[in-house]
């Protein structure tokens, strides 16, 4: 009987595998070299950099202004987070006390694209376990919130929204019902989600237990957002530092706390929960009043010299803009932390090792990282 | 003979397979044309895994350096007849992107491009016109880019050459780097 | 809360607060290691970023190490400096073995030298051979128009692509 | 006299090659409309298919090599031959040679041909999906043979045009309503062997970029999806011959056909993928028991041939 | 009646002048073919019905000796001959290390063993056989690895041959003849009285003929010797030396086709428990098979899967089993010896037996691919080629008796034998072609009018299968069976259908061609080196991607392995392991005790051997 292990050297045995950056199990244009034996992964080598832009450095010669037009593009599918992280920066940095109505804005506005963020991210695991119906209905359902946004500011995908000291323009009349008439919509459409996906007997075979995360590993490895909560880690930015009019919201922060695959994907489905209930508050609350503030021209508008960094609460986890001002028009340094960059090139390394070729997608589309936000 | 070509290029307007290849930030509004609400399968465009399937190659969005040796490579893997489609502003003068030291201006100075879909970012109906527009192009056997891939390949091959195959820093009258102790 | 601040202070360092939920310590360069161990055993457990600003007038870098304490909900930002004619510093792996790829991307930004990290490979550009990009004395306008040589009406003897209405 | 029998049976052959292939690609055509309106999606038209495959045919590719070509041809070519042992409705072209176990083996050889093909091109990911498809077999396969070895105990035969005739005299005569738990065990192997999900590890685009597959273009491609075509009228016709009582004409051959495949892609349409030993495992459990118990009930039922 | 004296004195002959002229590698070599051949055509001399007797004086007891032609000896020698003028044609250019005159002696003694009318000669040609490969075992490539198969063999041999002596002497003793079939005929008398005595005897035969068979359980020496034989020989091994043991069971087994035991479906139920030795061996055979890297020990356990079939073909000891068995057992032979002879040229070209090393060797060899090709299409069981028939048979041989559970398991071996012989003709010859073999070269044309031969075997006999079938059927009738149906060369009759196998050769073949024509037809294709592949877009020459570092073949059915390591690690990996560890021990422990030499050590097991059988004969 010879089970014994041959005994010579071992490189015949491994062999290498690309997945992306034109490959479907990929997120966006990005690349995991993995040395494989047999079906499962023995070392994984990321290569970033296939969507750097240099938004860093492009940013230093723009005007603060100008700058709003070119950070959307930082997180593709939920852009408005860097615009409204940006602007928090500023505007602590001026010192401009932002109007309250167009505080409730911008929380509406967040919570929408982080809607919109969470029914993309779930469509991922529908692509890469082969759930297709899952993902036509999960992005055919996003559409709506992009038709609200294009209501609202003209644009499906980078609203170019937000301006330091409000937004630019108001709530246009009826925006509102038709923002409660979706809410009504998606609540009614949830409890099928939750029986076609979150029930379905496959995907929970094939995410249970899948990619154990440990808090002690999240925390340690800079996970942030609901990758961490679904280790068991109940820090939400809105709760622990609340920004903008959080702290006038009711929510909560749900638990699933696993850490593995599906609860991480759970955690985002019931935070959309969590989303809709916001939202149905700030129709509720929203007061009436000016829509942003008066600030100084874009050729004169200049921020104290200084440093902050400020955050918020994206549908990944912290955005962070560490923001550097010599008093000039321009930035002297921003620099972009996005949430997906530890998770991305240094925690996957070691998730995804001895991990089966099959689990690889399915791991790297429910902590639903997302390349531009590392690569900038 | 030339009803035989006309006719293999109706179905081969007919049946478009891009590449499922998220090149740049474009690809965010491709689930959206691909699924229920725009249904680009309507017109039997469907995405395809590798090169070797597919006859159209999105590029959507701005081109990194590192990208456009990837899309090249990946570009002449791909087997005649085979299209490019440019998308959003970055393609046609680096868009946003202008003055950006890793993003390429324009694009057919790399590949040949069959149609460029202007905007930032382009809305699915956009890239189904142009979808439509190709596809007219292509029954019309105008769409002939690949050909003059082929025809100019040294042209082309000497700018790709010129940006991927540098073997000297670009900007000379800089002072070099300070020599790391 | 604020004991934090004023245990930190105490330890002989520059410490203020720049919101409600961070504040900044600036250290010098050899103490970094000892007060970023020091916040970690403090509750600062999470490693949330690495950035660098080029101060080209006054010729440093600053390093801004940026943690995060989830029991505390604070921030703390960490700044030192160092010459940018040697910029060399101890790498920060062995707090936290994240902080490397952090270090990898400065070091190809900003060209500053890590010692202790084995793993210093371009990381986001590729056959990159002028200056780091990120420094300010990198004009990427320049850069830019030099190698990518883009004129508005350029046809190089080929049709321009078709224009569809 | 040999010679014009000879070319009469090679032009019913082509005939019925022809008819097999538009019927498959007719059928995964309208599967992709239905798969479409499950979708809440208008879909691609009926005769999308059709316009791909000619599409792929005319499109240039590339080629690893003559192993490569031969294995393609290898993969499409005894798929076609097994085709013309099958009852078609009344029609079988050799109906002589119409032995189950033969044609099983042939489609069989269709694999063989397809795995040299696509493994001769050396990419890993084709060599991954070959795996899964021959550990899929092993999975499917096995559940399949229990069922046939009831139909033959049953039957007392293993002409397939034999068990049809058995089944002549409508409805309570077709073995589905005999051998009930051997059609389930059937349809669930069938579920497998057209490689639908969940059963579609094989392929899996989003872990192996469409694994055996990733070398093919143009014609290539087009002759997997001939293959594919064709062995989906075998395979349903298979099934409609063993359990549905065959068929009188046919274009009531064909309903019954597109009534299997409808279950099929209904399936497909709400079900992810499995992990490949899951679902080889699955195989083994319910679909494998429910074969074997068919089998177990045919035997005490007294049809056990002594010899 | 010279003829038949003739087949044991030629290959003894020659045997001795090939010991002679050792030294000059060509000549021994020509010498072993030429013997072949020359046995080969007094085969055309002898007739069934010959027989030859002597008597023999041995110590004080008159023994009566004889050789017979039966029509299974008569196939069986065919068989065996004409193998072996194949194998040592295509040695002719082989430089393994192989001993022609032990393998001519191997021959006089299977000669001897098909021929015999009595237990003595049976006995002595059997020793014979066994310790003249096994001496040929120790002429393997690796030393000690060798001297370790070789000494694996011989233990389980020895245990086989101990076996069958006590058998032997226990026979004689109650019966006072040698003579095989009055033996056997005793046996039968006694059956119904005695079954449990007649089953004790009985199976201190089977025992012997298991093992040199390599039925489960006794199968753990197969991967061993298989693995360290001389290249040269492994064919020989897998292919003819294996159906010594079926010869064995088909002189036993009629014993039960009378109505005296009880039966079980219809099935004697010592024949019923043959049958599950049978399937299990087909099943572990399969399972272990693809689980090997190395490709010699892969087709050992595939060749003593296929001996499964046979042995459960059989032993339903019907017309239907047992022409599916023996025809079962002409095939693997063909396409056994087909795939052997294929896998040592490659092994002789590439220098290694470690499937992960090879791959893309088809561009260098492309003849000696398509022979393994059709030889593993073939051993999978796929019409048109040699080998569908006896499977197909098998199947329809079993179904008949309702025997679901272990027809399903015997199925479950054919599709496993798809995966084995799917992953060593990946690994083997498909994927990507490492750059230490760009100098590798196709096989000498000797090599190429062997494998052109068995190319041609291997489809003449899957569509004129006829020319086997009509001996078989002789086979059946003379154990008092009634043959199946014959009508015409080309048609196989199964109890439940018949095939044409010409018609569905010319289907493939007119489909072949409509394939070919319609890919030149239709676009054309631009032909590329392997190494332009898809990478997902990543350039390979960024990540210094060799064809070694982008071929896949190590733990090819690694999940499957995980599924099915429970049943193993219980089943065999536990017990098995164990037994045959126990016996390396003991093996080992004689040869730290003795000097250390095994050449030695086997001299001294004979010797021990030899006094056993004194000792029996002055008791009994």
């Amino acid at each position: 009987m010879e089970l014994n292990p041959l005994k010579e050297s071992n490189d015949y045995k491994y062999y290498e595998l690309f997945i992306g950056p034109n490959h479907p199990g990929i997120e966006g244009n990005f690349s995991y070299v993995l040395k494989m034996k047999g079906h499962s992964v023995e070392e994984v080598t990321p290569d970033p950099g296939l969507l750097h832009r240099g938004f860093e450095k492009l940013m230093e010669r723009r005007l603060w202004t100008q700058n709003l037009a070119l950070i959307p593009r930082i997180c593709v599918p939920e852009p408005d987070i860097n615009e409204v992280a940006y602007c928090l920066g500023v505007e602590h940095m001026m010192g401009i006390e932002v109007p309250k109505r167009a505080q409730y804005i911008r929380v509406i506005v967040l919570e929408l694209a982080r809607m919109a963020s969470f029914l993309f991210g779930m469509s991922g695991l529908g692509g890469t376990t082969g759930h297709y119906t899952s993902v036509q209905w999960l992005i055919g359902d996003r559409d709506y919130i992009l038709d609200l946004f294009e209501w609202l500011t003209g644009a499906r995908v980078y609203h170019i929204y937000q301006y330091p000291g409000g937004v630019k323009n108001d709530l246009p009349d009826g925006w509102l019902d038709k923002l409660s008439d979706f809410l009504d919509y998606l609540e009614k459409r949830l409890p099928e989600y939750d029986k076609f996906i979150f029930q379905n007997p496959i995907i929970q075979k094939r995410t249970v237990g899948l990619g154990y995360i440990p808090a002690e590993d999240a925390i340690e490895n800079g996970l942030t957002g609901p990758n961490l909560r679904a280790s068991g880690v109940m820090y939400d930015i809105r709760k622990a530092q609340p920004y903008l009019v959080y702290n006038e919201v009711d929510f909560e922060i749900p638990k699933t706390g696993d850490g593995d695959a599906f609860s991480r994907v759970l955690q985002r489905r019931l935070e959309l929960s969590e989303s809709i209930k916001i939202l149905r508050q700030c129709i509720k609350q929203i007061p009436q009043g000016p829509h942003r503030t008066k600030v100084p021209n874009p050729f004169q508008f200049r921020v104290p010299k200084g440093s902050y960094y400020s955050k918020v609460e994206s549908s990944r986890g912290e955005f962070g803009y560490y923001i550097v001002s010599d008093g000039d028009v321009k930035p002297y340094r921003v620099y972009v932390r996005g949430p997906s960059y530890s998770i991305g090139l240094y925690y996957a390394t070691k998730a995804l090792v001895g991990m089966r070729i099959e689990d690889v997608p399915v791991w790297i589309h429910t902590t639903d990282m997302c390349p531009p936000d590392f690569d900038r | 003979m030339s009803e035989w070509t006309e006719i293999v290029d109706y179905f081969r307007g007919r049946s478009m397979w891009m590449l499922h290849y998220c090149t740049g930030c474009g690809a965010i509004e491709l689930p959206p044309t691909m699924t229920s609400r725009w249904d680009m399968e309507r017109f039997g465009i469907t995405p395809m895994a590798t090169p070797r399937q597919a006859d159209i190659l999105l590029i959507t969005g701005y081109l990194a350096i590192k990208t456009l040796k990837r899309v090249i490579y990946t570009y002449e893997q791909m087997q005649a007849p085979k299209w490019v489609l440019g998308f959003g502003s970055c393609t046609i003068n680096g868009g946003i992107y202008w003055d950006s030291y890793n993003v390429i201006e324009r694009l057919d100075k790399y590949i040949p491009v069959d149609i460029y879909i202007a905007g930032c970012m382009p809305r699915p109906e956009a890239i189904l016109d142009a979808f439509v527009k190709l596809k007219e192009m292509v029954q019309m056997g105008e769409a002939k880019g690949y050909e003059k891939y082929v025809k100019n390949y040294d042209w082309y091959k000497a700018n790709q050459d010129k940006v991927l195959k540098r073997t000297s820093p670009v900007l000379k009258e800089i002072e070099k780097v300070t020599k790391i102790g | 809360m604020a004991d934090i601040l004023d245990e930190i202070k105490s330890m002989d360092l520059k410490a203020s607060w720049l919101g409600d939920w961070e504040f900044e310590v600036l250290t010098p360069r050899d103490r970094l290691a000892s007060i970023l161990s020091y916040l970690k055993s403090k509750g600062f457990k999470a490693f949330m970023g690495l950035s660098c600003v080029d101060w080209i007038e006054e010729g440093n870098f600053e390093l801004v190490y940026i943690l995060q304490s989830y029991d505390l909900a604070l921030e703390a930002i960490v700044k030192t400096k160092i010459p940018r004619q040697r910029p060399v510093i101890e790498s920060m792996g062995t707090i936290w073995k994240l902080c490397e790829v952090y270090e990898r991307e400065m070091h190809e930004f900003f060209g500053i030298e890590f010692t202790g990290n084995p793993n210093l490979k371009p990381f986001f550009l590729e056959n990159w051979l002028d200056i780091p990009p990120l420094r300010k004395d990198f004009d990427t306008l320049a850069f830019s128009e030099e190698l990518f040589e883009f004129k508005e009406d350029e046809t190089h003897g080929i049709e321009s692509p078709k224009r569809i209405e | 006299m040999v010679i014009v029998e000879f070319l009469i049976k090679l032009s019913q052959g082509f005939g019925i090659g022809a008819l097999a292939l538009a019927t498959g690609l007719l059928f995964g055509g309208i599967g992709r409309k239905i798969m479409a309106r499950i979708q809440r999606r208008y879909g691609p038209p009926f005769t999308q298919n059709f316009m791909d495959l000619f599409k792929l045919l005319s499109k240039g590719s590339v080629s690893h090599g003559w192993a490569f070509d031969l294995g393609l041809v290898a993969g499409f070519a005894p798929m076609l031959a097994a085709l013309m042992f099958l009852p078609i409705g009344p029609f079988t072209l050799l109906p002589s040679d119409s032995s189950l176990i033969m044609i099983v083996y042939l489609m069989m050889m269709a694999y063989l041909g397809m795995a040299m093909g696509v493994l001769a091109s050396g990419n890993p990911n084709s060599a991954i999906g070959m795996s899964r498809a021959l550990m899929l077999m092993v999975g499917y396969e096995v559940p399949f043979a229990a069922v046939i070895f009831s139909v033959y105990l049953f039957s007392k035969t293993g002409y397939l045009t034999q068990i049809v005739t058995q089944q002549a005299g409508g409805f309570m005569n077709w073995n589905i309503v005999k051998m009930p738990l051997g059609f389930l065990a059937t349809e669930i192997a069938l579920q497998g062997m057209l490689g639908e999900k969940p059963f579609d590890q094989a392929i899996a685009p989003a872990e192996i970029a469409s694994g055996p597959m990733v070398e093919l273009g143009g014609k290539y491609l087009g002759f997997g999806m001939i293959q594919h075509s064709v062995g989906l009228f075998l395979e349903t016709g298979i099934v409609v011959d063993l359990f549905l009582g065959g068929a009188p004409n046919f274009w009531i051959f064909i309903a019954k056909q597109f009534v299997l495949y409808f279950i099929v892609i209904l399936v497909d349409a709400i079900l992810p993928r499995l992990r490949i030993h899951e679902a080889t495992s699955f195989f083994w459990k319910l679909p494998l028991f429910l074969g074997i118990l068919q089998a177990v009930i045919v035997i005490i039922q007294g049809g056990v041939l002594n010899v | 009646m010279n003829s038949l004296l003739a087949l044991l004195i030629v290959p003894v002959i020659g045997s001795a002048a090939a010991a002679v002229l050792q030294r000059y590698r060509l000549v021994e070599r020509l010498i072993t073919f030429l013997t072949f051949s020359v046995t080969f055509l007094f085969l055309f001399e002898i007739k069934i019905g010959d027989i030859l007797t002597w008597h023999l004086d041995f110590l004080g007891k008159n023994l009566e000796m004889g050789l017979q032609i039966t029509p299974l000896s008569i196939f069986m020698l065919y068989m065996t001959i004409a193998f072996g003028i194949v194998l040592t044609f295509y040695n002719l250019s082989e430089r393994s290390k192989m001993k022609g005159f032990l393998l001519l002696l191997t021959l006089a003694a299977s000669n001897w063993i098909f021929m015999s009318t009595d237990l003595i000669g049976f006995f002595f040609a059997w020793e014979l056989m066994g310790w003249s490969s096994i001496l040929m075992i120790f002429g393997g490539k690796r030393e000690e690895e060798s001297r370790h198969g070789a000494l694996y063999y011989a233990m389980m041999s020895i245990g086989g041959s101990y076996s069958m002596l006590i058998g032997i002497f226990l026979l004689s003793n109650l019966t006072g003849t040698f003579s095989i079939q009055s033996n056997v005929s005793y046996l039968t008398l006694i059956l119904g009285l005695h079954p449990w005595w007649v089953l004790g005897i009985v199976s201190l035969f089977f025992v012997a003929f298991m093992v040199k068979s390599g039925i489960f359980p006794f199968h753990t020496w197969v991967p061993h010797t298989y693995g360290e034989a001389p290249d040269g020989f492994v064919p020989y091994l897998s292919s003819v030396m294996s159906k010594y043991g079926v010869y064995g069971f088909l002189i036993f087994l009629p014993l039960t086709s009378g109505a005296h035991v009880p039966s079980v479906l219809g099935l004697a139920w010592p024949n019923y428990v043959l049958l599950w030795f049978g399937s299990v061996t087909a099943v572990a055979g399969s399972v272990l098979a693809f689980m090997q890297d190395d490709v010699k020990k892969l087709f050992a356990y595939s060749s003593f899967s296929n001996l499964g079939f046979i042995l459960a073909a059989i032993a339903l000891f019907t017309p239907i089993g047992l022409t599916a068995g023996m025809f079962h057992a002409f095939n693997h032979l063909l396409f056994n010896g087909a795939i052997f002879i294929t896998v040592i040229a490659v092994i002789s070209k590439v220098g290694t037996t470690r499937m992960s090393e090879m791959g893309g060797i088809w561009q260098k060899m492309p003849l000696t691919f398509l022979t393994f090709f059709v030889g593993i299409a073939a051993a999978a069981g796929i019409p048109p080629f040699a080998g569908f028939g006896s499977k197909w048979m098998i199947f329809q041989a079993m179904i008949s008796h309702g025997l679901i559970f272990a027809t399903v398991l015997l199925f479950f071996a054919s599709i496993a034998s798809f995966l084995y012989l799917m992953r060593a003709f990946h690994a083997i010859f498909l994927g990507q072609l490492s750059h230490k073999y760009d100098n590798v070269k196709e096989v000498s044309a000797i090599g190429k009018i062997t494998e052109v031969f068995l190319l041609g075997a291997l489809i003449f006999f899957g569509i004129l299968p006829g020319f086997v079938l009509d001996p078989i059927n002789s086979i059946v009738n003379s154990f008092g069976l009634k043959p199946l149906p014959t009508s015409g060369y080309e048609y196989i009759n199964g109890f439940f259908s018949s095939i044409n196998m010409v018609s569905i050769f010319i289907v493939v073949i007119v489909t072949f061609i409509f394939g070919f024509a319609l890919f030149a037809v239709v676009a054309k294709h631009k032909k590329v080196p392997q190494e332009d592949n898809y990478t997902a877009g990543q350039i390979p020459q960024d990540w210094n991607l060799t064809p070694e570092m982008y071929q896949f073949s190590y733990d090819f059915y690694e999940p499957m392995d995980k599924e099915l390591a429970p049943f193993l690690k219980v089943k065999i990996d536990g017990f098995f392991k164990g037994f045959g560890e126990s016996v390396e021990y003991i093996g080992e422990a004689i040869k730290e005790i003795f000097t250390g030499n095994v050449q030695i050590y086997t001299y001294l097991a004979v010797g021990g051997l030899v006094i056993f059988v004194i000792a029996g004969w002055v008791v009994w």
